[in-house]
């Protein structure tokens, strides 16, 4: 049945969240923003512990299917039918800390999106061995290294390598990544890690494509640059170095074995995982949008303002309308995020579905925190207000995990049927 | 629990709708459109699928079990994807059916119910518009004054569907400044129906001008009685109706303009291998889709009790601008051919047109 | 000097085209729109003179040049260094009939495209041949034949085929054209003439297409199809069959020599001419989104609404903010236009500048038309007024001469210095 | 006669400052943002342009023939292509200096324009906007009574560019409710000039909150003096200037970005050979030409002594529109690069929002 009722569960923890976001967040928003390099290590070891519990509980879990496999039993089923709601609560969360400030959000430790490929594609005895560590002692990081400096969108072209040197055992990374979200944290900071993409074959194009997972603190790894950004100037972008970088035999996630040319079964593996980002980067963003489109409208009514839905049209004002606009906008964008991810937590393929909501969530939160700033003129400009902040800190969404346009891109060769070479 | 899949029930419906649309409908509409008229046997054809029976409790004849306005929005994008001029001439029974349903009184829906759940094409309507631009249905220029046991009513409407033929009409007027619903029965002394319009789009649909000249109705006649009817509850019901045609509308242009751009060469490959035509694709896609959900939720609410009124009004902003992009899009993607009428996507575009220059021209 | 003002000489004859569109188009527009095959025989009539005397001044200056040649002098500089206004006021009268109706305007007869044709590359013979008849007589049309169904904006790709016939030393035509403007009037209902694009050797591509002139009644040449339009629906638009139809030689305009494959020069020179045209389809537009501006402003005036200039965004009302988006696109498609119809007075190249306003006419003539239709609601939607009508008739103008996108393709090229093969 | 062309001397003086720009504020600008500051030496260097005495007539030692708000336009542009914050330093000076011009006595003008003729850079400036949203520039908060022979004013401002250093200021307040200016000393007391702000852009640009407690000021001191000044007229100059240096940032941001989408590759080829690009980059084109058009026009329209009210107005709301959309177009072609600060950019996008967000803080 068409249903738009969260459960109350994760309303209940949506509150929780947003009063984090509210009292922790906030106050210290401006601050980090205009203090590039600093972190917030309160607030990082105020949700250490809840990321310790989660991760704890995942790994369980993991343990658990593990045995039963090894028992030559099949993993226990589900027992009841309702489909899952992790993704669910997770969008909201991540909604709810972007609303608090997106660049903070970027800076909780735990797995992220390197984690994320662990639990997707590891071992058990990788699970064990990389995740382990966010279930104890200090605040760890781990991050993704996909770009280069030669190529943004296409993946396909890496050209970091993973050369297997046999006497030892141990694949050597060669290369250079760029736009390493949390890198200092992981690599650094931390004893995280960063799940690195690399060609162990770069005749066989994506196919040779496999990703490897680095230890913080590995020789012949190192951070090189650490960005100045437009935005989310709270959390970290690095440049990483691997030059001769060795790492054991067993730090390959997946399938070692390079397809022959023409299957990229391997690498679609991999974009899945953009399948599963995807909309929470448009959560993201709607946090963002949100949060705008709240000061905005508190602003207005403070100063006499009322917005009056059900007139005529012709009866709007020209602020009313703009705001109007905005929230129609953040309702299309958020509805179609809430669509991709039931899709994931149903298990079904939402590859369309999620950048469609990326695509629209970008374009959306843009647009709104554009379109804030002018509403609000001088003030909405200044940075005594929080809402030129959001509008920078906007704009990441339209262009990282696929700029608007990439994403776009894909909901047309989706639509249409389209392979890479009959829409390029 | 958050879900965008209809229940089995709503897609057995839906399929049925879609086959009438695509089988029935599409066949026939661009004829009509030039012919300008919907033969009653068509429209029979189409009473017969039940819709507006199906949201009219069994008390009265219908068969809604739990009348649900999701159920409504779900056709009413099917029927206006087949086409727009057809659709609201089958809905525009509920245009009195749902207001009677939804504010009338018991007597009300005792005497005019059941005869929306009769196997004859029931020809009925609704007087909103008025000729003048700037239309605010919350402040209309025709009167009723109520004269001892009888209300007598003036003004000048416009666009009223099937008015020629209609035995039932809801008549809007304001009673001391406020909109109130009269129903009036066709043929009434000082009720005259003008002449047939003519309009940019949905050429099919007769409407007409009706003018109300010391029209008197008994006092019974005032919709919902003493306490009146709510505009701003059947105003939401309207939105979300219209919004989900405007959707079906976008859709069947965006379905053409794709099948198109796939086939269609130039310079050696599909036109749809150039960006330039496939973002304009994949924008379609991405609005219908957000414009649909929208419309869904605001009908969602509806069935839910809750308070659908902003919701509804911005599902129907974003989708009378939707609509318009898509419309004008598919024109664009179909380039000269896009211009000429043998194609029926300049049709959707003047008919996507219509739906941001007026409101209140269908209910579900 | 950067000037705006508008020479005295063309301000007057504006005038008096507005007189004549107010008093002769505008009140059958309606009425050629409702039926649909039916010419404004009255307006041609009254213009046939006008046109008349244009044509003899035209063709009297042609053979004053052609005679200064065949006396082996240089053709008479012109004496003042005062640029030429012939485009300028060309536009202007464009722009004034297009404001009475777009479709009736384009049934005025004379060369039009066809003429125009002639005028830039016709030797002095074809000129005395072909543009003489719009001198003397009953009312004469001409029309260009381009388009095919194979290929709209594909004109590389043109499959009409012009044979040598040695032995009786004709052109044999064969293929079929669509989308000829004016393609009924020229070829059948008077004694006009269609300059048709046809490959003398279709191996050479765009090096091997010529036009030649095919006068009304040839043999061989049909009128297959009269097209029903969404708009303009006083003008006709055709499909022409042609099958083995033969023309004199010397009905071949420009250079018969076809240059080698990859030298495009001859094909470049056809395409100029819409370097010319561009301009003047704009214009077009712009008459209409005057119209539109215009009529929607007296509509609101007469309901009290007043459009205030120069409040702060946030006081205006949303109805206000319409008026003037429409006028202030408006405004920025009319000056592209004049830009780029000065540049041709000036004889100064003009493709980008070209293609530019007529992307920008085309688009801003849409969005002003369609706004209008929304503004006046009920009243716009019907045909009681004749803001729908000019919804209808605007939609021509993104697509006819390069649809919006081929034009912004041309300009993004340009801007680039990209090739055909560099951006496709 | 319609044209175009700017005159050789205007193309001469364009071209001074093109290189200037070019030469001077590019190799810079990005430290002066970065560190928040522009140097007195470098305002200086470009105060030597001589930009503000270009505008002011020989009588009152300046070197302007005919003052012409077109050349005004034509500068504006070029400087704010090298930097939003050094071209709205360089004329700030021309915020006093202008309306004295326009609307002062004969006593004003020759007691003040020659200071901004003089070799050395004169610091001075308006106060016109006010901490509040919807501001509006005839509705003033601050306020002017006359008290003898005095005017005493009251009330807070903001965004006044070089406050802290300016030797005069001109005070924009409501007297008797309408906008008046008054030319108030650097230090008179009542004058407190407050903190230096912090803007999401133009960092480099020294602007100051401003109070004004019992201010006073001789009766002599109201621009104009009894007769006052006209706002909209100076409101005209101020959007005349605005939308030109929007303009300039515009193309700045879509010049690099189409430099940049030709020589980055992906794919194996520029990204500029596709057309969602390519598209992007062609619209900019196009939009930038139009608005400086509109520019022209407007500026054209006050030289001839005609009304430029409306037209200045429709120029900067087009001018604010496309700068935004240009330079937001700018970062998307950059993809992440766009985002780091290490590239001009993301520095455009948030100069350019700033046009739509305040109005009168330049004039030529």
């Amino acid at each position: 049945m068409i249903d738009f009722e969260l459960p109350d569960q994760i309303k209940q923890q949506y509150a929780m969240f947003r009063q984090v976001a509210q009292a922790s967040m906030r106050p210290i928003s401006r601050d980090l923003d205009e203090n590039e390099h600093e972190k917030p290590w309160d607030f990082i070891n105020q949700m250490w512990p809840v990321i310790q519990m989660q991760e704890g509980h995942e790994l369980k879990r993991a343990e658990k299917k593990a045995a039963a496999i090894a028992a030559a039993e099949k993993p226990a089923k589900p027992r009841k039918k309702r489909p899952s709601t992790a993704t669910l609560l997770m969008a909201h969360m991540i909604e709810a800390m972007s609303w608090g400030d997106a660049g903070i959000y970027l800076c909780i430790p735990g797995g992220q999106l390197g984690g994320e490929a662990i639990k997707a594609v590891g071992t058990i005895e990788q699970k064990r061995r990389f995740l382990k560590r966010f279930t104890e002692g200090e605040p760890k990081w781990a991050a993704m290294a996909i770009t280069e400096p030669c190529c943004g969108s296409d993946t396909a072209n890496i050209q970091a390598t993973a050369r297997l040197d046999e006497e030892t055992n141990e694949w050597v990374l060669n290369g250079e990544k760029i736009f390493v979200t949390s890198g200092l944290m992981a690599t650094q900071e931390s004893d995280g890690f960063v799940v690195v993409w690399a060609s162990v074959d770069r005749s066989a194009r994506r196919a040779g494509i496999k990703s490897f997972v680095v230890e913080a603190g590995t020789p012949g790894m190192k951070v090189t640059k650490t960005e100045e950004k437009l935005g989310i100037r709270a959390s970290d972008t690095v440049s990483l170095l691997f030059e001769e970088c060795r790492i054991p035999y067993d730090n390959i996630l997946g399938n070692p074995e390079v397809k022959k040319e023409g299957t990229t079964k391997g690498f679609k593996g991999v974009m899945k995982t953009f399948d599963a980002s995807r909309p929470l980067v448009a959560a993201s963003a709607m946090g963002i949008a949100r949060a705008t489109i709240e000061f905005v409208k508190e602003m207005l009514e403070k100063d006499g303002v009322e917005i009056r839905y059900g007139l005529p049209r012709h009866q709007l004002t020209g602020l009313e309308r703009d705001v109007m606009e905005m929230e129609a906008q953040y309702k299309a964008a958020w509805l179609l995020t809430l669509r991709a991810v039931s899709m994931l937590d149903e298990r079904r393929p939402n590859a369309i579905e999620s950048s469609m909501c990326k695509a629209k969530a970008g374009m959306a939160v843009t647009l709104i925190t554009q379109k804030a700033v002018e509403i609000l003129g001088p003030l909405g400009y200044s940075r005594k207000c929080l809402v030129e902040k959001w509008m920078r800190d906007a704009k990441i969404n339209d262009l990282f995990e696929g700029t608007g346009q990439i994403n776009t891109l894909i909901v047309a060769r989706r639509i249409l049927g389209f392979s890479r070479r009959e829409l390029k | 629990m958050i879900s965008f899949e209809p229940t089995e029930e709503q897609q057995m419906l839906i399929g049925a709708v879609r086959r009438f649309a695509d089988k029935e409908i599409r066949p026939v509409y661009r004829d009509f459109e030039e012919e300008g008229e919907i033969p009653h046997s068509f429209a029979q054809k189409g009473w017969e699928l039940g819709l507006t029976a199906a949201g009219i409790p069994e008390e009265y004849e219908g068969f809604a079990e739990e009348r649900s306005v999701v159920t409504g929005a779900l056709y009413a994008e099917e029927l206006a994807w087949g086409d727009l001029a057809i659709a609201m001439h089958l809905l525009a029974p509920g245009l009195f059916a749902y207001p009677v349903l939804l504010c009338g009184t018991t007597e009300q829906k005792e005497s005019y119910l059941p005869h929306f759940c009769e196997d004859e094409f029931k020809s009925a309507t609704a007087a909103l518009i008025e000729p003048t631009i700037r239309f605010d249905p919350a402040a209309l220029k025709t009167t009723a004054v109520l004269d001892g046991d009888e209300y007598v009513l003036n003004g000048n409407k416009m666009y009223v569907p099937l008015a020629a033929t209609a035995d039932l009409i809801l008549v809007y007027a304001a009673e001391d400044g406020a909109t109130q619903g009269f129903l009036v029965k066709g043929g009434t002394q000082g009720l005259e129906v003008g002449d047939r319009e003519k309009h940019m789009g949905i050429k099919a649909l007769a409407t007409y001008e009706l003018s109300l000249n010391n029209c008197r109705i008994p006092r019974a006649g005032k919709l919902g009685g003493e306490s009146g009817c709510d505009l701003g509850q059947l105003m939401t019901l309207s939105r979300i109706a219209t919004s989900a045609m405007a959707v079906g509308v976008a859709r069947a242009s965006y379905e053409y303009a794709l099948a198109y751009a796939k086939e269609r060469e130039a310079f050696g490959e599909p036109i749809a291998s150039r960006q330039a035509v496939a973002f304009m694709l994949a924008d379609m896609a991405v609005d219908i889709d957000a414009a649909r959900l929208m419309v869904w939720e605001a009908a969602w609410r509806v069935d839910q009790g809750k308070d659908a009124a902003k919701e509804a009004y911005l599902a129907k902003m974003f989708a009378d601008e939707v609509v318009l992009r898509v419309t004008d899009g598919g024109v664009q993607v179909l380039g000269g051919y896009g211009y000429i009428r043998e194609f029926p996507v300049e049709l959707w575009l003047r008919n996507g047109r219509g739906f941001a220059a007026f409101d209140g021209l269908a209910m579900v």
